[in-house]
C-alpha cells in the first residue's frame, strides 16, 4: 500500500468563503460538520493511489482552497459509500468530490481525463440511445486513455461470445426522454 | 401470483445476459410474475449522478413513473436499485426535479412503488416461504462466499436493507439452497466499479484483495448480485495471478444462478460453465458421504453407549445380588449363633 | 397611535417547561420572528379559556398555549 | 391608585444593544398607573439595586416592574431588593427584556416595540398584585441518596458527618458502584478497590447511614423538607441480620453458569451470590430468575397420581448448609415509606453499547473488548485473575490496540458529546499494557486528546515516552478477523498515510452515556433529563448540583459524564447544600398558592377533582359545604383556579384579574 502523496500546492492567507459556499451548494453537505477524523481516508478503497486522502479534500474544501481543485482524488472516487456510512458526522465525502470535480471542470483543472470522459461518454450515451451501449462505452474509453491492449483479454472472448453485441437497443420515446437533459440545463455546470 | 415490474438494466441486456435468464427462471418458478418495464430507460448510474444530480434523478425517475402501473420494481443491478431508490426519494417530494419528469410527459405517483434490489426480493421470498418444496437438488457442500459489495447495503439511508457493514440476507438465502455461506470478511469492500476502465491498477488490486479473502476463507465459489462487481471480479483472474498476488482462480457467479441449480432449472437459462456444475456435484456427494459417515458414527456411538449402560446395570444387579446374598447369609447365620446362645 | 408592523400573537407558556424553553432559545441566541408576546402562567392547568377570548377580544392574531 | 415604578436594565449591551432602552423608559412613564421610570446600566448590581431603593423611597412607590433577565435569573434577587425598600416582596413583577427579546430578536424596532409590550403587560399584572406573606413548614433533617456508588457514598459519608441521618439506596446488592468495577485510576494508578472499600466499610459502619442495598425508589411525594418516599425493598431471600457473611451457601449452590454483570459478564457467578469479595454489605442475594429452588414448584402442591413419578426434592442447598438459619426462601418484596427533608441523585451512568458500531464488529469478534471489559481483566481479581489475554484462545496478545471516541463525538452512531474520560482511562490502560506485557506493542488511535486536569496532560505524555504507547492521529474505518488475527484499517492524517495494521486485541474506549432508565426515575421525582438523558442541574456553572425541584439534589456521573474526581467534588457540594437545607428548623413556604374565598364557593368540587396534589378537600362549617386548600400541599399550579366557576378559587399572585390585566395591556397598540 502507498502513501498519499501530498500534491498540495500553495499557501493559505484566508479562507476562500466564495468557493467554499459553492461546495456546499452543489454538494448538499455542510463542511464545517467535519471535524477531519479521517475515518473516511481509513476506509476508502482507492484513497491509497490518490494524491490526496478524502479528510485533506474535506480540509482543503473547508478552507476553500483552489489546489483541492487540481487533485485526483475528486475525480476517482468511486461511490461505494464506505465513507458516508460510517462518517460521524453524517457528513458525505463523496458527494463533496462530485461537487469539487464539476467545479474543476468548469475552470479547466481537471486531473483525469480519463475519469472525465468516463463520466461524460456515459452521460452522451444514454442521452442519445436511452440506454448505455457497452462496446461502445469501451471504445471511446479507449480512445480517451490511449490504452488499446490491456483489456483485449478479457474484450474478445465477451465480443466472440456476443456479449458485446455491436448493435445496441435504442428506446421509442428519445423524444421525451431528450427533455429530461434539457429541463436540468441550468444545473448542469 | 405476484407481479413486479421488472428493470433489467443496460448490463442485463448485453454483458450479464445469465443475470437477467437466472432472476427471470427462479422468479417465474416461484410464482412471481416479472412484467418488464415498458421502454425502460438508463438509470443514470453514479456516472450520470456526478454530472449532474438532478439530471441523474430525473432519468431513473422516469422508469420509476413508467412502472408506476405495473407495482414494485425489481432491479438485478445493484447500481440500477441504488440509482432508482435515490431517484424515489427525491420524486417523494414535489421538487423541480418531479417538474421536469410532467414536462416532459412522465407522471410518477408519490409512494406507488417502492424498489428492491433482486437480494431483497429474494430474500422477501424466502421469508415468506416461497422457494418451500422447491429446492430439488440443494448445494449441500457447497461453500459460498455471499458478496454484497458497495450499493447493495451502502448507504444506509437510502439503500434501507441488511446491515451495512455485515449484511447477511444473501446468506441466509445461500443457506436455503443447501449451500454453506462463509464468514468471510471482504463482504462489502468496494471491486472499484467502472474505474476498472480510469485506472486499472488500482482496481485490480482491489479486486485480488477480495478474491483473497474469499480464497482464504476457504470458498468454492462467490454469490454476486451486481453487473459490475462480477465484470471485475470474475475476469482477470489470470492477470492478477501473475501480478497480484492472487493465490488461486475461484468461480464467481450470480446468486441467482446458484439458486436456479438448486432448484433444478435447466442449465441453459443459468449459464453456470461445466466446471462449476461438476464441482457443485462433486461437493454435494462429499456432503451426503460425509453426513451418512457422521449418521454411523453417532449410531455406533449409541450403540456403544447402550452397551455400556446395559453392562453397568448388570454389572449393579449382580453386585446387588451378591450383597443380599451376604445380608440374608449374615442374617441366618446371626439368628444361627443367637439360637446357639438360647 | 402607529399602525404596529408585526402582529401580536399571545403565548401562554407554563413556567416549568416552555417559559424555560423560550429561555434557553434566548441563551442560544435563536432568532424568532419578534411577533409572540410571552406571558408566563404557572402551569398550563392555570389556563382558562377566558385568557384566550380576552386575548382575541383585545385584537390579538393569534394565542399560542404551551405547555 | 397604584403607584408603580419601572426601571429598565440595560444587562450591559445584552438589553441596550437590541432594544432602545430609553425610549422603553420613556414611553413606559405614560402607561396608567406608572409613577416613575427610569433605566439602568446593570439593575443587579449593589449600584443598581441601591438605585432602585431610593427611587421606591424617594417616589414613594408601592409596587415595581424590573424589566431585565429572565425571572429564572433575578426574581428572588429583586424582590429582596424591594424588600429593603420596605415593600411587600411580592409586589413585583419582571418583564423579561434580555432571553425574550434582546436574544432573540434581529430587527431593533420590532425588539424595542416588543420590550415596552411586556413591560405594559407586567405593569397591567403587578397593579393588582397584593402584599404575600410566605407561611412556614417543618424541615424533616434525614436525607435519602439513591444510588450506592462513588458518589453517593461520599454524600452519605459527608452527609453524616454533619450529623444528619441518611439512608442509602442502592439497586444492585452491593454498593462500590462502577469504581469497584475499576482496576486502577488516572493519573496516580492508585488500585480503585484500595481506595474505595474502605469508605464502603465506613458507609456500612457510620451509625448515621442505614444501607438499603438491593432496593429501588418507587415514588416520591410531598415537598422540599417533608418528601414522602417509597423504597422497595427487593426479596433477597437471605435475612440480613442472621446471616454473617461466611458464603458457604455460595460454595454449595449448584447453578453455576450465571454471567455475573459485576464482571460484564465476562465470568460466571451462583444463583446465591456476592457480586465480589469486598461488597458491602456482604449479605447474598438469591437471584429468583435461576435459583432452583424458586423456580420449581412446591411438591406438597403438586398431587401425584398413580403410577407417576414423585416430583424431584427442591433444591435448597444453600438452607441447608447455612449455619444461622438465614435463608428465607418465603421473603417478599417490602414497601418502606419514610419522610426525607432532601434527596440527592446519584445514579450514575452506563458504558456506551457498541453493538450499533458494525464496522467493529458489533460485538460478535471475541477478541474485541470494551474498555470494561479491560478493566475486569487486569484486574487481579478479574475473571483472568489479572492477565491480559486474548479471549478467543488465551494466548498473550502481541499487539493491542486501543481505539478512542467509541460512541463519543458520534452523531451518527452515538452520542455527539465528548464523554470526558476516555482519553485518560485509555493512557492508564495503555500503561497498565505496557507494564503487565513488556513485549507487546500497544497503539492507540486517537481524534484528539483531551486531558485537562491535575496531572492529565503529564499523565498521557508519560503513556507516550515512557511507555511507549504509539499515539496514531485517526478515526479506525474498520477492525475484522483474518487468519486469526485483527486487521484495523485506518490512516494516520497527520502523516498521511493509510494504516493496515494486524492486532490480537482490540480495546474500544466505550463513551459514557445515561442509564436508560434515568428518565423513569427522574419522571417519578417529578424532574427533568436532557436530551440524552442525564438529569438536568438548575444552572450548569452557579448552581450545578441543584435540580429544578426544589430540595432534590445530584451529584456525580448521572448529571453528565466525569471523572472521580469531579464526582468526589459534586458528592461534597451536594453534602454542603444539603447540610445549609438542613440547618433550618423550618422553611419559607412559597405563598404564591391557591386560596378559596368560602363565600364564593358553590361546593361543585370541581377542584377537588383537578388538583393534581390532592390539596384540596371539602369541609362543611355550620352546615355550608366549601373546598379548602391544604397550602403546604398546594404547589401553585393554578388548574383550580381555572376550574372554579364562581371564581372562588384564586392562586395568589396569579389571579383571574392579574392575567386578564395582563393580557389587555399587552395588547395595547
Amino acid at each position: 500500500m502507498r502513501g498519499y502523496s501530498m500534491k498540495v500546492s500553495g499557501q493559505l492567507r484566508s479562507i476562500n468563503t466564495h468557493l467554499k459556499r459553492e461546495i456546499e451548494k452543489l454538494s448538499g453537505q455542510k463542511l464545517d460538520a467535519c471535524y477531519l477524523c479521517g475515518k473516511c481516508s481509513a476506509g476508502c478503497p482507492v484513497a491509497p493511489y490518490q494524491d490526496i486522502a478524502p479528510h485533506v479534500v474535506m480540509r482543503l474544501a473547508q478552507l476553500g482552497h483552489k489546489s483541492v481543485l487540481e487533485s485526483k482524488m475528486i475525480w476517482n472516487c468511486v461511490s461505494c459509500g464506505t465513507c458516508v456510512t460510517r462518517c460521524p458526522n453524517n457528513v458525505d465525502p463523496a458527494k463533496v468530490c462530485e461537487a469539487l470535480s464539476r467545479i474543476s471542470k468548469r475552470e479547466g483543472l481537471v486531473n483525469s481525463k480519463v475519469a472525465l470522459a468516463l463520466r461524460e461518454k456515459f452521460v452522451d450515451l444514454i442521452k442519445n440511445r436511452g440506454r448505455v451501449h457497452e462496446l461502445t462505452l469501451v471504445i471511446q474509453l479507449k480512445m480517451a486513455s490511449g490504452d488499446w491492449f490491456s483489456d483485449l483479454d478479457v474484450g474478445i472472448p465477451m465480443f466472440l461470445q456476443g456479449r458485446l453485441p455491436i448493435s445496441g437497443h435504442r428506446i421509442k420515446d428519445l423524444k421525451n426522454f431528450k427533455k429530461l437533459f434539457e429541463g436540468n440545463k441550468e444545473g448542469n455546470k | 401470483m405476484k407481479t413486479y415490474a421488472y428493470y433489467p438494466g443496460c448490463s442485463l441486456e448485453a454483458s450479464s445476459r445469465e443475470y437477467d435468464t437466472s432472476v427471470r427462471a427462479v422468479f417465474n418458478k416461484i410464482g412471481i410474475e416479472l412484467k418488464e418495464v415498458p421502454d425502460w430507460s438508463c438509470c443514470g448510474s453514479s456516472q450520470a449522478h456526478k454530472i449532474d444530480g438532478d439530471m441523474a434523478a430525473a432519468i431513473a425517475g422516469r422508469n420509476l413513473a413508467l412502472a408506476s402501473s405495473i407495482g414494485d420494481i425489481i432491479a438485478p443491478c445493484a447500481s440500477c436499485s441504488m440509482s432508482l431508490k435515490e431517484a424515489q426519494i427525491e420524486l417523494e417530494h414535489d421538487g423541480p426535479i418531479r417538474r421536469v419528469l410532467v414536462e416532459a410527459g412522465y407522471e410518477y405517483l408519490p409512494g406507488s412503488v417502492s424498489v428492491l434490489s433482486a437480494v431483497e426480493a429474494a430474500y422477501q421470498a424466502v421469508e415468506s416461504g416461497l422457494f418451500e418444496g422447491k429446492i430439488s437438488s440443494p448445494l449441500l457442500g457447497l461453500k459460498v462466499a455471499s458478496y454484497y459489495g458497495c450499493l447493495l447495503v451502502r448507504p444506509p439511508k437510502i439503500a434501507q436493507f441488511d446491515d451495512p457493514e455485515n449484511p447477511v440476507s444473501m446468506d441466509r438465502i445461500m443457506e436455503m439452497a443447501g449451500a454453506k455461506p462463509v464468514e468471510w470478511s471482504h463482504k462489502v469492500d468496494c471491486c472499484g466499479n467502472a474505474y476498472i476502465l480510469v485506472d486499472r491498477n488500482m482496481t485490480l488490486n482491489l479486486v485480488s484483495n477480495i478474491l483473497n479473502a474469499a480464497v482464504k476463507a476457504d470458498a468454492d465459489v462467490i454469490a454476486a448480485a451486481c453487473p459490475l462487481c462480477m465484470q471485475n471480479l470474475a475476469e482477470r483472474q489470470a492477470q492478477m495471478q501473475q501480478r497480484y498476488g492472487l493465490k488461486r482462480k475461484i468461480p464467481v457467479v450470480y446468486f441467482t444462478q446458484l439458486i436456479g441449480a438448486a432448484m433444478g432449472l435447466d442449465n441453459r437459462m443459468l449459464g453456470l460453465k461445466d466446471d462449476l456444475l461438476k464441482l457443485i456435484d462433486i461437493r454435494r456427494q462429499e456432503e451426503i458421504a460425509a453426513r451418512e459417515a457422521g449418521r454411523k458414527a453417532k449410531e455406533a456411538e449409541e450403540r456403544a453407549k447402550e452397551a455400556r449402560r446395559k453392562a453397568a446395570a448388570e454389572k449393579e444387579k449382580a453386585a446387588k445380588e451378591a450383597k443380599e446374598k451376604e445380608s440374608t447369609e449374615k442374617e441366618s447365620s446371626g439368628t444361627k449363633e443367637a439360637g446357639e446362645a438360647g | 397611535m402607529v399602525e404596529n408592523p408585526e402582529f401580536k400573537v399571545i403565548g401562554f407558556f407554563c413556567n416549568w417547561c416552555s417559559y424555560a424553553g423560550a429561555d434557553l432559545a434566548g441563551n442560544m441566541r435563536l432568532n424568532y420572528p419578534a411577533d409572540v408576546r410571552i406571558l408566563r402562567i404557572p402551569c398550563t392547568g392555570r389556563m382558562d379559556p377566558l385568557f384566550a377570548l380576552k386575548a382575541l377580544l383585545e385584537g390579538a392574531d393569534g394565542v399560542m398555549v404551551s405547555g | 391608585m397604584a403607584r408603580v415604578g419601572v426601571f429598565i436594565c440595560h444587562c450591559g449591551s445584552n438589553i441596550a444593544g437590541k432594544v432602545d432602552v430609553e425610549a422603553v423608559a420613556r414611553e413606559s412613564a405614560s402607561i396608567p398607573g406608572v409613577a416613575y421610570s427610569s433605566h439602568n446600566k446593570y439593575s443587579c448590581s449593589e449600584a443598581g439595586q441601591k438605585t432602585i431603593i431610593d427611587a421606591i423611597k424617594e417616589n414613594r412607590l408601592d409596587r415595581v416592574v424590573i424589566g431585565a433577565c429572565s425571572p429564572k435569573m433575578h426574581e428572588n434577587t429583586f424582590r429582596n431588593t424591594i424588600r429593603q425598600a420596605g415593600l411587600n416582596p411580592y409586589m413585583l413583577e419582571i418583564a423579561n427584556l434580555r432571553e425574550h427579546v434582546s436574544w432573540v430578536t434581529e430587527d431593533r424596532d420590532a425588539a424595542t416595540r416588543k420590550a415596552l409590550d411586556l413591560v405594559r403587560s407586567a405593569v397591567g399584572k403587578v397593579a393588582f398584585a397584593k402584599p404575600l406573606t410566605p407561611g412556614k413548614v417543618p424541615v424533616e433533617k434525614r436525607a435519602l441518596i439513591i444510588g450506592g456508588g462513588i458518589a453517593g457514598i461520599q454524600a452519605a459519608l459527608d452527609i453524616a458527618g454533619m450529623g444528619y441521618e441518611v439512608v442509602l439506596v442502592e439497586r444492585e446488592p452491593s454498593i462500590g458502584g462502577r469504581m469497584a468495577q475499576l482496576d486502577k485510576t488516572f493519573p496516580t494508578l492508585d488500585c480503585s478497590a484500595c481506595i474505595l472499600s474502605p469508605r464502603m466499610v465506613d458507609v456500612a459502619q457510620n451509625p448515621n447511614i442505614r444501607l438499603l442495598s438491593y432496593s429501588e425508589v418507587e415514588s416520591v411525594g410531598g415537598y422540599v423538607g417533608n418528601f414522602d418516599v417509597v423504597i422497595r425493598k427487593k426479596a433477597r431471600y437471605v435475612n440480613e441480620s442472621k446471616c454473617t457473611g461466611c458464603l458457604e451457601c455460595v460454595s454449595k449452590c449448584p447453578v453455576r453458569k450465571i454471567p455475573n454483570e459485576f464482571e460484564n459478564g465476562k465470568a460466571m457467578r451462583r444463583a446465591i451470590y456476592v457480586p465480589f469479595a469486598q461488597s458491602v454489605p456482604k449479605v447474598p442475594v438469591i437471584d429468583k430468575n435461576h435459583c432452583q429452588y424458586l423456580l420449581s414448584p412446591d411438591p406438597s402442591t403438586i398431587e401425584v397420581k398413580e403410577g407417576e413419578r414423585k416430583p424431584r426434592r427442591r433444591c435448597g442447598a444453600c438452607k441447608i448448609v447455612c449455619g444461622q438459619d438465614a435463608i428465607d426462601f418465603e421473603q417478599q418484596d417490602e414497601f418502606i415509606k419514610e419522610k426525607f427533608g432532601a434527596i440527592v441523585l446519584a445514579t450514575g451512568f452506563n458504558p456506551f453499547d457498541h453493538s450499533k458500531y458494525g464496522e467493529y464488529g458489533a460485538g460478535r469478534i471475541p477478541d474485541v473488548i470494551t474498555a470494561l471489559d479491560f478493566e475486569r481483566m487486569v484486574n487481579s481479581s478479574g475473571p483472568t485473575e489479572g492477565k491480559i489475554l486474548r479471549p478467543s484462545n488465551g494466548e498473550k496478545p502481541q499487539r493491542v490496540v486501543f481505539i478512542q471516541c467509541v460512541g463519543s463525538r458520534d452523531e451518527a452512531k452515538g452520542v455527539p458529546y465528548c464523554s470526558r474520560i476516555c482519553c485518560m482511562f485509555t493512557a492508564k490502560q495503555a500503561i497498565l499494557t505496557r507494564e503487565k506485557l513488556p513485549d507487546a506493542e500497544v497503539f492507540v488511535f486517537y481524534m484528539d486528546i483531551r486531558a485537562a486536569g491535575k496531572g492529565y496532560e503529564e499523565f498521557v505524555r508519560r503513556a507516550q515516552m515512557e511507555y511507549g504507547a504509539e499515539y496514531i492521529r485517526g478515526r479506525v474505518s474498520r477492525v475484522y478477523e483474518s487468519d486469526g488475527r485483527l486487521i484495523v484499517k485506518a490512516a494516520d492524517t497527520l502523516a498521511g498515510l493509510p494504516v493496515e495494521m494486524e492486532a490480537d486485541l482490540v480495546v474500544l474506549a466505550t463513551g459514557s452515556v445515561a442509564r436508560e432508565d434515568a428518565f423513569e426515575l427522574a419522571s417519578a421525582i417529578g424532574i427533568t433529563t436532557d436530551s440524552y438523558g442525564f438529569i438536568s442541574e438548575v444552572h450548569p456553572k452557579l448552581k450545578p448540583v441543584e435540580i429544578p425541584r426544589e430540595g432534590v439534589f445530584a451529584c456525580g456521573a448521572c448529571l453528565s459524564p466525569r471523572d472521580i474526581p469531579d464526582t468526589v467534588a459534586t458528592a461534597g457540594a451536594v453534602a454542603a447544600k444539603v447540610g445549609i437545607l438542613f440547618s433550618k428548623d423550618f422553611l419559607e413556604s412559597d405563598p404564591m398558592v391557591a386560596e378559596i374565598d368560602p363565600f364564593k364557593c358553590a361546593a361543585c368540587g370541581a377542584c377537588v377533582a383537578v388538583c393534581p396534589y390532592s390539596a384540596i378537600t371539602m369541609e362543611e362549617f355550620r352546615g355550608k359545604k366549601f373546598a379548602k386548600v391544604n397550602e403546604a400541599m398546594c404547589q401553585g399550579c393554578g388548574t383550580c383556579t381555572a376550574a372554579c366557576r364562581p371564581g372562588a378559587a384564586q392562586l395568589k399572585g396569579q389571579t383571574d384579574e392579574q392575567i386578564l390585566r395582563s393580557v389587555e395591556a399587552v395588547l395595547q397598540w
